[in-house]
């Protein structure tokens, strides 16, 4: 039945917020295709969101030394990470406070200070204004240079993962991940890890939010949108990515943990260190891990990858952004992360694996950024409110979660359900309607 | 200028125009026999400097960094039913510009640096995107051929403008 | 005076209705320049004009054979067009109901079903969901796959033209169509008619009611707008074009016949089909016609042009969609008609002479749209607003219809008048204010 | 702290204009970022700036004979400006009254009476309707062409600069003026002046303010932003910048005065003319001049600049409009103009100094453009809102305006103060918030 | 690689430039003088297909499919004042590239295959049109002259994003 | 076809096509000292007539209008810190197209015609600006060497889409 009266552009954002109280079901499984498409929910997702919660703009070492740093994204905004000179982290608006310049732009360098190419004002990588040309004379005597300190982002880290937010009032970072770090400790904190070279950047026209559920829970799409792979015999059978775990936690996040491994996915000269940085019970998925694919909310999805490549097996490591810059488009940022102490081979050989599924030329990755962008088209406009359509998500809502996992978090024992979707988008709503 | 140097010149553009053919024509196998069997075919990542400091590209980070066998894992899978990326393929037109034959040892080795516009439509997508960037190419001789044995495609982008690499550069 | 209390964007959709309602009058012969140009008012035209409207789709001859389909754009949105195997067409949204994803990416094919490249879902061309890849397993045994069939698009067809509709109310096609049928059966009905090869489609940065409008009364400016025409000797003089009728039906639609005309403009050898499929007034018109413009509401336009080209005379048939992609941008889709028993001589050079004339390298066509971009330009932003712009319709306003027509609703004996862009803009205006 | 309840988009038009009276605060030098940032404060400008105020659209002299015309842009729409046979100068919306096409598309030419393209009225060039192909037959005996004369735009020069409005009750141009008319005097009125050749045209991706902003007060950032040219030897020295005087009149007009020149900037030979042209005290500070640099309200920035270039001195006099197309684009268009007495020599050397430091090649032009790019970027969208980002333009607050200066307005004896543009931002709050 | 085919080569490539700056400076004359009475001139539509099958294009629609006569009538029309379309002219670049000589009879016949890419610009709109394709081309040679006898233009675009083709490709 | 001309075609069209690369490698000395002493340097305003009347560009006023002065000033600048409109700088791509030699007297000048793209990309703007136009240079021969001692570059469009000319065209 056409119910012409929805119209969210005609809504106010109140308005908006009432109409997906009713229409988001995530517990149904029932999820409008409009949260997609719809340039008004985008302006609020904006302001709820992005503007809200922890997001991920680098790892520490990126910046290994004193006055290291990069200038990333910060929901729209370039920020400057910063290591100042006393190898404190900071992020810093990277505009000029005096009348609004961008103060830097390099996407990385070594800089105690930066000086700003409009009037010259002068600035500490800690953010302090150091130095105002004629300052005295043309401000006057009491001019107080102190008041022109750069904004100041929040940065926290964890497992060297380093996370920034406009909300001053956001809860500390592991209170935000929460049980969720258990896991990430296998990702990120398994052993010393470093970034290989700077990330890769490409553009596609798709909602962000389709990466985000793709990576949270979607293992089911691997038999068909990746049955070339299989085909080429790279990965064992059709429903290989059956096998294992999903898992999710508070705020969304979730992951899908394939196992069991007949092979060790790492190298095995680190064992020591693996087990010096992770529990027992850590260390015993990480054994038998095959794959992990997941997303900590909202938009930083991660993934462990263990593949055959001319006939030897090889794991890479990698975390990717789904960045918005407009309700249809992102900007897709992927860093690849290496064991520092793993064999310069190995680094090779696991950066070759990842360039070859994962990059802009991944042959897993062309074929999810299809999907994504044809979605988006699907879901634009104004008829897919006007119809209310609605995408299914009532996978495995029939399972019951199983109790003797040895991790935590909502835990099933079969990748083929939407209920890491179905958290990822109740924690969305929260955050929308609150 | 020298007449041979010329005839080589236009020997390899033509070569590179044959090859762009190729690929615009979707004949992956016919590319694919074009290449030497110890090709590296690399694409590093572009990025901004301070200043003027080169290179202004990775050389730790690729968006493409293959072996002959890598590649024919590329051309393998696009021949499949599944490579869903170009199905139906892309409409692409490789422009050849700005050929200079850099060195040149006849019936044996040269080395060719070019420039590329790759024109892309795709689907009923009535908006193009356009890649642009520089060829850094070597060719060996082998059996009475040019074989392409290695390719550095600097991009001029450090943010790629399209929605993935399933076409090659 | 300057009014800058009008600001539509300010407007809420009911008080923008309102405006409307007091500033167009149609029968006055007065439109705002501001109905070209409103972002606002195109939106309120797409859910109240093209999601409730009869759209054009395309021709039964594009999809001859069971399991035929093409797939077309309807307001907007991809719908696969389809032949089932039972012969029956249907038209089906091309969006996977599982997750959103395009179904089907080819212009024409034949297909008894479509397997998404998602998750592999798998649908009948008559809609129904027929597979899903491990079912039972992921979904449980009380899951109902019948409630996951494609979305139904009601189509229709008139003598071989298929219309469809998002609106489950609208009228029958016959209905809203009307008198008007009268005039079709000429133009698509007067014998067996195909369409030659895949439509072509361009892009002009104009409003798509510039082109209905053009084409629904706008005999007047063929004179000047195409005056490089009548230089060339290619129609006999500039008032070539006024001799002839005007008429309107109900619902907006109109359209312009030329006549008379010493030779007969179609295929002499098939004179007994035109009388088999045409009353004997129709018949008369046809003999006598030597062309015929229109539209019919709200943005198909058809044309039979009957010109000399190397010497010889020849006629050629074609409809043409003005599809809305924004209010200052449409893409247009033009199809030729050819009569199926036809000489192939015959077909030959009615296709040329199409392509010479109404194609986008047509010497007719590529004036016009350099008038559509102008005007566009010109009725675009705040200004026309502010100052009230409006257009001047007026033309024949002074002139009494005749009553002693053979065809139905009201005709003028005359084509130099704007009486059907009165009746567009009436009906249009009905619709947006309903 | 977080204020997320801000959001322009959200508020109405009122709405929006209370919170500007709130956040703007001139005289506090406190200037919110998302001033150059938000769509609708763009949107609100348009009409109560735009659609409003006088704007320059050209030079006399670009039309010296009887019907020459020229096309320009007026707050986004098309008009003619032409010297009608009469010899008087008259300002045409360029579109046709009957239908809207754009009637004339050249960008200069000479004409008594244009023709429209689409069918065929004809317009003489002070706007009359003059010819209606077939008017009697068509329109009826009572039809009063006189009812479709051409839009007619307000145009009022001051010393051969010719402004438009929309607003019909605009001020009269030499009242908006005011006491500035004093030091245009000695821009535009030292002695016959002329344009050479047609405007330059270029698209920078900013916001117009900062470009008016950046020419009405500060000559603070030459230092720095410019200090390529510095080190080129090109200019004195790096403060050489700061001596003179900042001047600004009501209506937010403002100027830099560069002040003393041990040389004299301008043609020996043509001292008498400027006297007679000059009273006394303009003559004095023409004599005295270094440079002139400042902006008529809104957007028409001017300067003289007096350089070295291969050794020798020599001054160029240009205007430039900011044209808005967006919130954060706008199209540069800039005029030399040379004494028209000037020996041939002098007006050559002018145009190379002209094209070298101010034409879209202009060393000075380019770093500026660089500036005002990533100035906009970083005052767009919702954070700067969100976290009330506010630009410092406290300088020279300190200093007191000097009473013994011999023109007219406030004036500051030293440039490197922010006066200007408190001045200019006051003015354009009152023009929002009236 | 014999001298012979570079220099034809050499040849067609100029006679395509010397065709592209006549087109490029509004002398329609001058490319008229440039084809053969017997010209074959066609651009068929493009379509999106299946998957990889070929040709994607139509051999029942174009958006031209001219003989001289109706090339003859498209010049004389952008002579006349009425021509409004392109009144005042696009400012057009049509950039030649990746020329390859397929089939080549000295002094009697020769097929060659090129890319092209045209940059439009309109009035004082400040976007610009790019289209691109590829030109399948043969040439008959007539009293010392070498003259265009067919051209066939594969449009890289599905729906032509340029407002018309008042030009010609 | 002349042998002869074709040399002298493919010697300035190298000539052009190292030019490009090494100003898009910002290498602007070697660019410098491919330059004449005497060298005229500019780039005209182009309009938009009333019909086909030509010249559609001006005649009065320029984008560049340097000699060999002006345009090391130029260069020196963008050497200093202190350059910020290309600091970084652009990525750029000059791909040469259509090269027609119209003139040549070997040993002594050449009058050459050609088109040109400029691709550039900036900082992190995923959007990249075209600069298209037509070069008309002359060449003259000194001591050995073909300089440049003529460029006047017809832009094709009436306003530039790009944020300034701190480019060389
Ligand atoms: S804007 Fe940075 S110093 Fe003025
Ligand atoms: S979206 Fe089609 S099968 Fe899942
Ligand atoms: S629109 Fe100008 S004559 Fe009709
Ligand atoms: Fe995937
Ligand atoms: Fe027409
Ligand atoms: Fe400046």
């Amino acid at each position: 039945m056409m119910k012409t009266n929805i119209n969210l552009e005609e809504m106010s954002q109140q308005d908006a917020i009432e109409y997906l109280k009713e229409s988001v079901q995530p517990e149904m499984g029932a999820i409008p295709a409009s949260l997609l498409g719809d340039p008004k929910i985008y302006d609020i997702e904006h302001k709820k969101v992005f503007l809200k919660t922890w997001l991920f703009i680098g790892h520490e070492s990126e910046i290994p030394n004193k006055n290291d740093f990069i200038t990333r994204d910060l929901a729209g905004y370039s920020v400057i990470i910063s290591r100042g000179s006393d190898g404190e982290i900071r992020g810093l608006y990277n505009m000029c406070t005096h009348r609004g310049m961008k103060l830097c732009r390099a996407d990385a360098g070594n800089k105690s200070s930066f000086t700003c190419p409009y009037h010259g004002f002068n600035f500490k990588n800690n953010g302090d204004c150091i130095g105002v040309p004629l300052q005295k004379d043309i401000y006057g005597g009491d001019f107080d240079k102190s008041g022109l300190g750069l904004h100041k982002i929040r940065i926290e880290s964890y497992k060297g993962l380093l996370f920034g937010t406009w909300n001053d009032q956001a809860e500390p970072l592991e209170d935000f991940l929460g049980e969720f770090k258990w896991y990430l400790d296998i990702l990120a904190g398994r052993a010393e890890m470093e970034v290989v070279g700077p990330p890769q950047r490409f553009v596609i026209h798709s909602n962000w939010k389709i990466g985000a559920d793709n990576f949270v829970g979607d293992s089911y799409h691997t038999m068909v949108t990746h049955g070339s792979i299989v085909k080429l015999g790279m990965v064992p059978s059709a429903t290989y990515s059956k096998k294992g775990y999903q898992i999710h936690t508070t705020n969304g996040h979730g992951l899908n943990l394939g196992t069991p491994n007949p092979d060790f996915a790492f190298p095995e000269e680190l064992k020591e260190e693996y087990k010096s940085n992770l529990t027992d019970e850590q260390y015993d998925v990480l054994c038998n891990l095959k794959n992990m694919i997941g997303n900590i909310f909202p938009n930083l999805s991660f993934l462990i990858s263990h593949t055959k490549v001319k006939g030897q097996l090889i794991s890479n490591t990698s975390v990717r952004l789904w960045r918005p810059i407009s309700v249809d488009k992102m900007e897709v940022i992927t860093w690849l992360l290496v064991e520092k102490n793993a064999s310069s081979d190995w680094k090779r050989r696991s950066r070759e694996s990842f360039i070859l599924t994962f990059s802009p030329s991944g042959i897993f990755e062309q074929d999810d950024t299809e999907v994504f962008t044809d979605i988006t088209a699907a879901a634009s406009g104004t008829m897919p409110l006007v119809k209310q359509l609605t995408f299914n998500y009532t996978m495995g809502l029939h399972r019951k979660p199983v109790e003797d996992f040895i991790g935590p978090g909502v835990v099933y024992d079969d990748k083929f359900t939407e209920a890491n979707q179905r958290n990822f988008y109740r924690y969305w709503l929260d955050l929308m309607t609150s | 200028m020298s007449l041979e140097k010329m005839l080589a010149t236009y020997e390899f553009e033509q070569w590179l125009y044959l090859e762009a053919k190729l690929l615009d024509d979707i004949d992956f196998d016919g590319w694919f026999s074009m290449l030497h069997p110890d090709i590296s075919y690399s694409m590093p990542v572009r990025v901004n400097k301070e200043g003027i400091e080169r290179p202004d590209y990775s050389l730790d980070m690729f968006a493409f960094y293959d072996d002959i066998e890598l590649l024919k894992i590329r051309v393998d899978r696009l021949k499949t039913d599944y490579a869903w990326a170009e199905i139906p393929p892309s409409r692409t037109r490789r422009s050849v510009n700005n050929v200079r034959l850099l060195e040149y040892t006849p019936n044996e080795k040269a080395v060719v640096n070019s420039y590329l516009t790759i024109y892309r439509s795709r689907s009923t997508d009535i908006h193009h995107d356009l890649i642009s960037g520089e060829r850094q190419d070597e060719f060996t001789f082998v059996d009475g051929e040019w074989k392409l044995s290695k390719r550095v495609f600097i991009v001029d982008q450090t943010t790629l403008n399209t929605r993935n690499l399933a076409i090659f550069v």
